[in-house]
């Protein structure tokens, strides 16, 4: 129960710090948001970049995926059957 | 508008909470909870920055680290099945034969 | 129209890759030797390929890759790595009938360290990282049925998400102050991160990210449990490849990006080198498992090449870019020499437990002179003495330390160094001064192959330098624009 | 004739001698003892060879170098200095492999034996030969490993693989100091050029470095607030590794537990050659030293010291390689004294303490072989289940005779007539009195001379409790075969005469070491940089001062004599304090007596008492603290890692935290 309290409070220093570097912080915004978000599909723009700039980390994605698929079944698949 | 800093507060707090979980919790189902916490609060950081710098490229990656928390979760899950089918239980703290 | 040649070495490694497995389907349990093989030619052509580019300086793929001598120097120390590992392996998956997923795996995570080391966008580098990462997951829990191994798994695959978590959390912060991911354009706009509170946050935590791959004390506790539960050959991996991975990430993020936050990131690394060195000299001295004691003992080394981001001379750099080459050698054959003797052991004995302690080296100079003999040269490499790889790197590490005016830093780098010793010795003391324990034991072809090119980089390394330093000046050229 | 070009093959062919031996010599005559022994001989040959050339042509040094990388070269030097130490090296180191045939004929492991000799020789020499100190360095850290690997050699005993582990650990404590000398050494040239090098300069080699000796004693640090010239850093540094390697107090320690190892290793490696590279080292860097303000005042003082510290403890062993290993300690201290007496007499100071070097070995190595003599055929190492030995192995007690005077320094003074270390030590010990007679501080002096008596007392005390009087036990020996006491003969016939007849020669040769066609280094300039006003010409110290020497040298004898071998004391009485007053009374010599009773029995043997205690308990107990200190240590963090991986996570987000706030102060007070 301490140790619970311990880590409680280590959580909750991390969030006020954090916090108020994010408070403190003048960010750069664009000046208001595109008026009418309901024009603009943002997923036509995603799917562009997707296939022109992050190609690369898209395709290494696809090695991530199966590698995780191969790593899960090998350690899930139980080795009882002979 | 909604400032900018109310969804990085956000993100903190979603942040903080899956420290806290990683660092409290037995169970490695909720340990598992608590990272996708974690990673998630970045994605909110992630697409809230992206709409606010007027900038696609966080809401890909938004869609790439999605799909790698899936990835890093099924790896996650089948490790925690090896150990229930070894030992019946999946408190990790319990395992520690290695240390020292 | 980009130049794929460039890339070919990461697309051959994936589609050998994807052979294997197929192939694995088709072939059965006792012919899957042949997979082995076919990982060792897929990462010789790789090699050849990688070594015949080495002097291309290009960015490919709208900035995402970029081919550059760092880049270059990287690959060669993953692809000889793996190399070496996947050598070593043939004989380790005998009879398994996963061997497939095995060396799939291994290239995979192979991969993955390749495109770390090309990344020129942070998104490139997080999904080059998670590659790596995920496949070395599964490869620490390669022996399911073995409890430790499967606590390895479980213990590096929680640290690594959580370090994970924190660098992605990181990279946000550091994409919403400069609005790009991209790595020049961030060194373009990191001015108004360094200017701001959560510039010094976002860099903790990518040095908590990265410093997760590289083991630096706090974040290394996972390393020795996992180094010594894995499989000997996969800890090989980790140690000498995975971890280097964590170097070059922070010399492409903190160094090329973050340039403007250098004096954090300096001070955030001399704290750390000093724990780290200290604290993983210290503890290894009482080790008896000598998985655990070389775990520690990269520690250390981890803290002295972090020295390099302290010092952040070209000199001090290339120091720190020769040592990860020189370390890889040496790490990996001194993994190499405990799963041979790991292997001795079970042959001596089916049920033998703790095959990893320290006692099983008792007269290893007797019962496998060979391995005996490499093993004295990696230890001795590692605490390094001439003429070795080693000594090579410490000297031109620690030398441009002191020309620097960190004289306090080389002082304790250099009691390190001397503390080390202390640990190494100790091997060679029981390998060659302590009776052994059974009769002589030929070693298994492949482990020797692995054992003797390790051998012959830790040599050529430590008595013809001049290329290799030349080379990672190079590559160092790269980080100093 | 060009015999120079050959120069290489010196270190080549022993190298060559080891990896045949190590692989094949299993199937060859005695373990293959004859490949190194030839090849030592063709060293030996082509190194006497050149060295008579120098002699008649000294400006004329052998010099080959090649480029090895970027601003370092591998090379060889042949210069007087060099060449003397390698006709020494190599031709102790064949009588001791000729002798080893011998004395390790039932030994099964002799193949690993000659191969680790031989490839031991090879190091040496290149240690010897380097032109330049990073080479200097690697051949010096390959000394180490075969000494170790040769003390360990029968590893199966507990104690000599102990014995291995603590002389490789404490040498290492000098050998990293003398690393840091070489980096800091490296890094300050590169400071002196801005970075620049000009082309073809190899940064390392000796001839770079002593030109830049003015620069290096310009440059400054502060070190405890006080202002250090660099040049005595580096050079303190570089004394540090000799001090490591030559058994210099306080690292010492390894040396008399080093003797586990065969006694051919002891008579090879820590008596003749291996321990003498540190004054090897102190001689080739001799330049920087007298460019150093202090540093060779440091020297003498540390020398001095340690000869008569190592003496006092020479009186109480009973272990016969035990005295021997702290005579070698005590002498080494001596050539130390000798070479930090160049404060006064500059390059002299190279030529006395080298010849003390090359007259030691011979007569060290001959002190150990007849030892090894007296082991082999006794069966033993305790001198008090020895007596009476010279009856049975007459040759070994001429010859050990032989050696122990030589040891002892009996000659006469102001002839020609005299054992060689009474030409070597002698000198010495003039120089120190002229140290003494220019500073007004005589302390290096009564050192030196205490010192002298000490070892006389010790060296005859072991030569009558080994071959006088009766056998105390049982012990049936036989004179040695003569593939061993050929060796001795050889080396006794040395030990008399090579003192006496080079002695002239050997400083006027050895003193233009730094002046020819490789080196040009002005020592009367660089003694100003170092603040040391040398003399010239100084003959005329007073008979007595000549005289001193010898006659403490005497009364050493005669005390030995009267209590060890007429027995006029009964030692273990006086150890345990029975009655000493009666005998005392009885004795008819009694005013001498009392002499000996308080000055060099209660006194001395208390002193030596006093520094046994230092050396087992404070010494050892400091280096043995240190290692268990950090082994506790180590203990302690290592329970930090529980095996839970939740407090790993802890502690990686406690490690986020804590780093966050420490830069944050850090960034605030910047």
């Amino acid at each position: 129960m301490i140790s619970k309290a311990i880590n409680g409070a280590v959580a909750l220093l991390f969030l006020a710090v954090v916090a108020l570097a994010v408070v403190t912080t003048t960010w750069i915004t664009v000046d208001e948001l595109p008026q009418n978000l309901a024009d603009q599909s943002n997923i036509e723009a995603i799917g562009v970049q997707i296939f022109t700039q992050f190609v690369i980390p898209f395709e290494v994605l696809s090695l991530v995926l199966l590698g995780a698929l191969i790593g899960a079944v090998y350690i899930a698949k139980s080795e009882v059957e002979k | 508008m909604i400032p900018l800093t109310y969804y990085l507060i956000l993100s903190s707090i979603v942040f903080s909470i899956g420290l806290y979980g990683i660092m409290s919790q037995r169970n490695g189902v909720r340990l598992l909870m608590s990272v996708e916490l974690m990673l998630n609060s970045a994605n909110i950081n992630l697409v809230a920055f992206s709409s606010y710098n007027d900038d696609m490229s966080g809401q890909v990656f938004t869609l790439f680290s999605i799909a790698l928390a899936a990835a890093e979760a099924v790896i996650g899950f089948a490790i925690l099945l090896s150990i229930f089918r070894m030992r019946d239980m999946i408190n990790i703290d319990d395992i520690n034969i290695l240390r020292w | 129209m980009e130049n794929y040649m460039l890339l070919a070495p990461e697309i051959i490694l994936a589609l050998v890759g994807l052979t294997i497995l197929l192939a694995g389907l088709l072939i059965g349990t006792n012919n899957k030797n042949i997979l082995g093989y076919i990982a060792s030619a897929g990462l010789i052509a790789a090699l050849c390929l990688t070594i015949s580019n080495i002097s291309v300086n290009e960015t490919m793929f709208y900035g995402t890759i970029t081919i550059d001598a760092l880049s270059q120097f990287f690959k060669i120390v993953f692809i000889s790595v793996s190399l070496l590992v996947t050598i070593a392996s043939i004989k380790y998956t005998e009879g398994n009938k996963n061997t497939d997923e095995f060396f799939t795996l291994l290239l995979f995570s192979t991969v993955g360290m390749m495109v770390v080391a090309s990344a020129n966008d942070l998104i490139t580098l997080f999904v080059g990282f998670e590659l790596a990462s995920l496949s070395t997951y599964a490869l620490a829990g390669f022996e399911k049925n073995n409890p430790k191994s499967i606590e390895a798994a479980m213990k590096y695959f929680i640290i690594g998400s959580l370090s994970s978590a924190l660098m992605l959390f990181g990279i946000s912060f550091v994409y919403g102050m400069t609005g790009t991911t991209s790595i020049p354009g961030i060194a373009e706009n990191a001015g108004a991160l360094a200017a701001s509170p959560i510039g010094l946050i976002a860099v903790v935590m990518l040095i908590a990210g990265f410093g997760f791959k590289m083991a630096l004390v706090p974040f290394h506790m996972w390393a020795p449990d996992t180094y010594q539960g894995a499989p000997t050959v996969v800890s090989a991996l980790l140690a000498a490849g995975s971890k280097k991975m964590g170097f070059v990430a922070a010399f492409r993020v903190l160094v090329v990006a973050l340039a403007v936050l250098s004096p954090t990131w300096q001070t955030a690394f001399a704290a750390l080198a000093i724990i780290t060195m200290t604290l993983g000299n210290v503890v290894a001295v009482s080790q008896t498992s000598i998985k655990r004691m070389l775990a520690y003992s990269s520690v250390a080394q981890a803290g002295y090449i972090s020295m390099a981001f302290v010092v952040m001379t070209p000199m001090a750099l290339t120091g720190g870019i020769l040592y990860t080459l020189s370390h890889a050698f040496m790490k990996t054959g001194a993994f190499l020499v405990v799963a041979v003797v790991g292997y001795m052991v079970l042959s001596d004995n089916k049920n033998a437990k703790d095959i990893d302690h320290i006692d099983n080296f008792k007269g290893l100079a007797k019962r496998m002179p060979l391995t005996a003999f490499s093993m004295m040269v990696f230890v001795f490499a590692l605490a390094g003495i001439p003429p070795t790889a080693g000594y090579m790197s410490k000297f031109i590490l620690f030398s441009s330390t002191i020309e620097s005016g960190l004289v306090w830093l080389a002082v304790i780098a250099i009691l390190n160094s001397a503390l080390s010793l202390y640990y190494y010795a100790r091997i060679v003391k029981y390998m060659y001064f302590l009776p052994a324990s059974g009769g002589k034991v030929s070693e298994p072809v492949p482990y020797a192959i692995a054992i003797i090119l390790a051998l012959a980089g830790v040599l050529v390394i430590g008595i013809w330098p001049e290329p290799f330093v030349y080379w990672a000046m190079e590559a160092a050229k790269v980080l100093m624009i | 004739m060009a015999i120079e070009y050959l120069a290489f093959l010196i270190p080549l062919l022993p190298a060559l001698a080891f990896v045949i031996t190590f692989f094949f010599g299993k199937k060859m005559y005695s373990g293959g003892a004859l490949i190194p022994i030839g090849a030592i001989a063709i060293s030996c040959i082509i190194s006497i060879l050149i060295t008579i050339n120098l002699l008649q042509n000294p400006e004329e040094v052998v010099h080959q170098s090649f480029h090895w990388f970027a601003i370092l070269n591998l090379g060889i030097l042949i210069d007087p200095l060099a060449g003397v130490m390698l006709c020494m090296v190599s031709f102790v180191s064949l009588l001791i492999h000729i002798y080893a045939v011998g004395y390790m004929s039932h030994d099964p492991a002799k193949p690993r034996y000659f191969a680790e000799t031989a490839l031991f020789t090879a190091a040496m020499l290149g240690v010897v030969l380097s032109d330049n100190i990073l080479q200097l360095f690697i051949c010096w850290e390959l000394v180490g490993l075969c000494s170790y690997l040769l003390i360990g050699f029968w590893f199966q005993k507990p104690s000599a693989a102990a014995a291995a582990k603590k002389a490789f650990l404490t040498t290492r404590v000098g050998d990293v100091m003398f690393l840091t000398g070489i980096i800091i050494l490296f890094s300050s040239i590169f400071t002196i050029y801005n970075g620049n090098l000009p082309e073809g300069v190899y940064v390392l080699q000796f001839n770079e470095i002593f030109k830049l000796i003015p620069e290096l004693s310009a440059m400054h640090t502060t070190i405890l607030g006080s202002e250090v010239s660099m040049l005595t850093i580096i050079a303190l540094l570089f004394f540090g590794g000799a001090v490591g390697k030559s058994g210099q107090f306080p690292l010492h320690v390894w040396l008399p537990d080093a003797m586990e190892g065969p006694t051919t290793v002891s008579a090879l490696i820590h008596a003749a050659t291996m321990v003498t590279a540190g004054v090897y080292l102190v001689a080739r860097t001799f330049p920087m030293f007298m460019g150093a303000p202090d540093a060779l005042i440091v020297v003498a003082y540390v020398g001095g010291f340690t000869a008569l510290f190592a003496s006092t403890m020479g009186i109480v062993m009973n272990d016969i390689k035990r005295v021997l290993a702290f005579s070698t300690i005590s002498q080494l201290g001596y050539m130390m004294l000798g070479l930090g007496m160049g404060a006064v007499v500059g390059m002299e100071a190279v030529g006395v303490s080298m010849f003390h070097l090359i007259n030691h070995a011979f007569f060290k190595a001959l002190l150990f072989l007849c030892a090894g003599s007296v082991i082999h055929s006794v069966g033993t190492q305790d001198m008090r289940q020895m007596g009476g030995v010279g009856k049975v192995m007459p040759i070994t007690f001429i010859t050990m005779l032989v050696a122990s005077l030589a040891l002892a320094g009996f000659g006469i003074p102001g002839t020609q007539i005299g054992t060689s270390g009474f030409f070597s030590k002698d000198a010495i010990i003039e120089t120190t009195y002229l140290f003494g007679e220019h500073t007004g501080n005589y302390i290096p002096y009564i050192f030196g001379i205490v010192a002298a008596l000490l070892t006389s007392i010790y060296i005859f005390r072991l030569l009558f409790m080994t071959f006088t009087g009766k056998p105390r036990t049982d012990y049936g020996g036989h004179e040695s075969p003569s593939s061993m006491t050929g060796p001795l003969s050889i080396l006794a016939v040395l030990a008399l005469f090579f003192g006496a007849l080079t002695q002239t020669k050997f400083y006027h040769f050895l003193e233009g070491t730094f002046e020819n066609s490789f080196v040009h280094v002005n020592i009367e300039h660089l003694a100003e940089l170092g603040n040391y006003h040398l003399v010239h010409g100084h003959h005329g110290e007073p008979l007595l001062i000549l005289w001193m020497p010898i006659i403490v040298g005497v009364a050493g004898l005669l005390i030995s004599f009267l209590i060890y071998y007429l027995n006029v004391v009964d030692m273990s009485k006086i150890v345990s304090r029975n009655n000493v007053v009666f005998k005392l009374l009885y004795n008819r010599y009694y005013q001498h007596q009392i002499f000996i009773e308080i000055i060099s029995l209660h006194l001395t043997y208390g002193l030596s008492l006093v520094g046994e205690f230092i050396d087992r308990k404070i010494i050892d107990g400091i280096i043995d603290g240190i290692s268990d200190g950090t082994i506790a240590i180590g203990e302690i963090i290592r329970k930090v890692q529980t095996g839970v991986v939740q407090s790993y996570a802890t502690a990686v987000i406690a490690g986020v935290g804590l780093l966050i706030i420490l830069l944050k102060l850090i960034v605030e007070v910047q």
